[in-house]
């Protein structure tokens, strides 16, 4: 069992309150949304990659809970500057590490949201089809 | 009687601290090392040892297939199995045992309604109606018939005290008439508390020639029924709700209408005859009960019950209103705190949701389950009902017998906590490195 | 692999009669006060106490309902339940545990692929394949979905030995072609103990374009399985009959396959949302597995098979062919009796089902309880078997692992007995006062 | 638990061998068949009733168990000379009195076969519809 109280840990508390990149990216070229079919949360990732592919910016938005915010704050500090291929390489495992606090598997869903959405992210770009009008987003259990 | 009017239970005193000794799970601390308080109960309740021990002991003791066996094993599952199906009908107060079929669980029981009376008896045009505070499982199951036989499913909204408008509802009566063939309504939400007016719904139900379905999957855990004064045509609850076993539910249904109703599942035991060109369905209660039924999970379900009838049903709910009494009395000192559902907790059943402006559910159930407090957070199968409140989430406290005042402090206390650490405090944090 | 090739196990000694100290019910005296021989394994087995324990761990540990719970209990719960899930994958060599969806039963899980595949897939003019040995629970469904969609069920005959002739099921295949949309078979009959060629006719199915369906009921039992070998499209069994709790089985199904299915039971947790217009179903495996499923049945479920994995199902059936050829071997001695099924335990799985020229099945059954020896007496589920043998019931004694050789000579000498009391003598009796 | 190995006691099987009238009644004027759900066995009685309604003659025939063949036979003979008054207050109970041996409620069923038939009997004249020729007979299940 991990110990649950560390969950909320200053740390995680300043990222929740207080995010990276909440918001918009008027100059984004990649969108992606998706949902916790667990709790039917969603989440908004934009990034704008430059010439090389590399991601420049990073922004996201939506409503969850402490853990899936904060940690999609972290992952978007952490990306910006990574190509795509350090993107893809960047594991589950690590952005459970990334986020600290240990978490059980249903918390572990809050945490991957955003990782999970920014991996898709790179393969929609912004002038081809924006499949962000289906019901909620695509859902994201299969592959959890 | 309507669960709405419990008559006073006798003045003997009410000792949850002495029921928990039955229940062994409730003896251990939480993993964070207190006493375990467990607020759960809506989603599925505790064992006593009793029950835990009946079904040990049909395992150990007694145990083989029931129903066609001559020997001695057989005849004793097939008896305890039976005696089990007289308990539930005692329970009910219903006419006969032949009226009371097993199933998976509720959601199972309204299903085999839906596709078996609902795709004999309903067509286009016709209308389902439900009311907003109704579980997944009493929806779905009627989405899936719209699909195959095109009828309406049609909701009967609710008010701003988490109750059905009866003037709406009168309004929908009133709208569709005759095409609405089945009123299918919870007899207590899961997720307001809300005590429906059973026997009224199911007399003006009557009146325009509908059917009705309780959803009493809240109900038979902390409520007396009686079928025979409710008059419902399908009745429903779940074994794990009211301290029995997992993987059983009961469908009530009137005789006449069972045996006009053809059989759901096909197999073995529900029915008289098989050739290779075709089949005869069983009598009841077998016609419903295909293949090898839930045989322990019965006999568990017959001690739970045995189990909650010692002890007075009409206690058990006086002491979940003293809980749900004490609990919104404290909680209306919390700033912040939206309770839904009814206000006077006399209109409800021992069920207390509620939302924090700012804070995530899921946040305050993770908060509170490192204090040892087991409660719900999510829409709690009830995503129409959220959506009419304006709400995706919710966070729950649902008390059974063995909850004590103490642990309704705890609670409480733990609500002042999550706000305190998680309200939105309007800050700038420092940057992070 | 098929069943029908299973490779000789290693030399270790099989010692049936430690494993009975496992078994609780086994320990006791029959009713009649000698050693219990417990012969009704085809109807339902007994329980070692690693699974009763498992189920009584469960609720005095770490019960509450799974899923969307945040808190431990709940956690906890979830984890154990996907945990038997993984199991039962293993178990079956499936190529991911979302292919594992848990049902009440083999009986449920056959009807969830007729009313989910089957109405999608089967209409007028088309043909379910059977054979003649299926069980109810693989009849009647069918049945049922040809009066729901106008196909046609047809029936693989059998030949003297109890096998379905392979000619006269070419033929049938030659016959009706491509109408043919699902060959439903069992692995292993509940009565003759046949051993059916899986993998051959999967095969055969496939390359008819035809589904398949293997009613594994009475082989997960007794034989490994190979589903990414044998290929079928479902393969069903229950709990019950291979040491695990009353109130569940399993439907495995080809991932392609159920995910092209609509869900069949509505409710909760096989939603990804609900609204007043309609619902999106879930995922596999929660699409399939609406409203709370058998918990603590999945976790027994779970133990059951670690327990007869940890033994080894090659080393069970291999003593079961030794028990069902001492049977055959000393039967042979006894006139008047008629085994049915074949004739050759090498074909068999552990079952020996026989008649009596003049004495009735029930009659012998209720004579073997006097001497401790449970057997069955009936049509076995399996109706148009019996009719197709000329006979409206027989007697069967079916072994398991904890069977000895010393119960296969108490349940001959038992025979001996019936025949020397019940068949007729032909005398006239003295006139009654 | 009833000592079942009682059940086939001598009296059980003299009944059983030499049953007292097993066959055709050819001047019935009554006659009803049913059969038992739990094992798909068939009984028919045939009764002649005299000018007054008295039983004059009781026959049976059919297939089943030992108990089922045994219990009918004694019926039959018990019957005959008893108005339809006497036979309606004829108790399942007192069949099973009749008959002897305890019996288990699934082995009751057996026993209280013919009984149930000779019940019907008596409403089932041979004269009008004679619905002997549904599938196997009425179930009787709904009344055990
Ligand atoms: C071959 C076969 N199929 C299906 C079944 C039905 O299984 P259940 O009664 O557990 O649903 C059985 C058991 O009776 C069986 O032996
Ligand atoms: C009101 C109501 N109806 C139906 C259900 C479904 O019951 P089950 O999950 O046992 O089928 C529940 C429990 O979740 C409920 O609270
Ligand atoms: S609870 Fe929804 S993302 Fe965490
Ligand atoms: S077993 Fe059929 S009547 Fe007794």
């Amino acid at each position: 069992m991990p110990s649950e109280q560390d969950i909320y840990e200053e740390h995680v508390l300043d990222h929740y309150e207080d995010p990276y990149h909440r918001g918009q990216c008027d100059t984004a070229t990649h969108a992606e949304e998706g949902n916790n079919p667990l709790c039917g949360d969603e989440i908004r990732v934009e990034l704008r990659l430059d010439g090389e592919g590399k991601i420049k910016e990073a922004w996201f938005d939506g409503k969850g809970c402490v853990i899936s915010q904060a940690s999609a704050s972290m992952l978007m500090e952490r990306i910006e500057g990574m190509t795509p291929e350090e993107l893809k390489e960047f594991s589950a495992t690590e952005m459970l590490e990334l986020f600290g606090p240990q978490l059980t598997p249903n918390r572990q869903k809050c945490c991957l949201l955003s990782w999970r959405v920014v991996q898709r992210a790179l393969h929609s770009p912004l002038d081809e089809d924006d499949d962000s009008a289906t019901f909620g987003g695509p859902s994201l259990g299969e592959e959890s | 009687m309507d669960p709405s009017t419990i008559t006073t239970p006798p003045a003997t005193s009410f000792d949850p601290q002495s029921l928990r000794a039955d229940f062994p799970i409730l003896l251990q601390k939480a993993a964070s090392g207190e006493p375990l308080a467990y607020l759960d109960n809506a989603a599925s309740t505790q064992r006593p040892r009793q029950v835990i021990d009946a079904i040990s002991d049909c395992y150990q003791r007694y145990y083989a297939n029931v129903h066609r066996g001559i020997h001695t094993l057989s005849e004793s599952s097939t008896d305890r199995y039976e005696q089990a199906r007289r308990s539930v009908s005692v329970f009910l107060n219903a006419a006969s045992s032949d009226e009371v079929l097993f199933a998976a669980g509720t959601t199972a029981a309204i299903n085999t309604v839906a596709r078996t009376w609902g795709d004999q008896n309903v067509g286009r045009g016709d209308v389902i109606l439900l009311t907003m505070m109704e579980h997944h499982a009493n929806i779905v199951p009627w989405h899936q018939l719209a699909e195959r036989v095109g009828c309406e499913v049609v909701f009967a909204p609710l008010n701003d005290n988490g109750q059905v408008d009866q003037q709406q509802l009168d309004a929908l009566w009133q709208q569709h008439g005759s095409r609405i063939k089945l009123f299918a309504f919870t007899a207590v939400s899961n997720v307001l508390g809300t005590i429906n007016p059973v026997q009224q719904w199911v007399r003006q139900a009557q009146q325009h020639g509908a059917r009705t379905l309780v959803d009493a999957a809240q109900t038979a855990p902390h409520m007396a029924i009686d079928v025979q004064a409710w008059q419902p045509d399908f009745l429903v609850f779940s074994g794990h709700k009211l301290c029995g076993p997992t993987g059983i539910g009961v469908l009530y249904g009137r005789r006449e209408l069972l045996e006009s109703m053809p059989p759901f599942l096909g197999g073995g035991a529900m029915i008289q005859s098989v050739t290779t060109e075709g089949f005869a369905p069983a009598e009841l209660p077998d016609k419903f009960e295909a293949g090898t039924p839930p045989i322990t999970e019965a006999i568990g379900l017959g001690a739970a019950i045995d189990y909650l009838t010692d002890i007075g049903l009409e206690r058990i709910h006086r002491h979940e209103v003293n809980l749900t009494q004490h609990a919104h009395a404290l909680l209306a000192d919390v700033p912040g705190v939206r309770l839904i559902g009814p206000q006077d907790p006399a209109d409800k059943s021992g069920i207390v949701s509620f939302a924090i402006e700012g804070v995530h559910a899921h946040d305050i159930a993770q908060w509170m389950d490192t204090r040892g407090i087991a409660v719900r957070a999510g829409h709690h199968c009830a995503m129409p009902l959220h959506k009419s409140l304006g709400l995706s989430s919710s966070t729950r406290a649902s008390f059974y017998l063995y909850n004590t005042m103490d642990e309704v402090e705890r609670f409480v206390e733990a609500v002042r906590e999550v706000r305190a650490k998680f309200a939105p405090q309007g800050r700038r944090r420092r940057r992070r490195s």
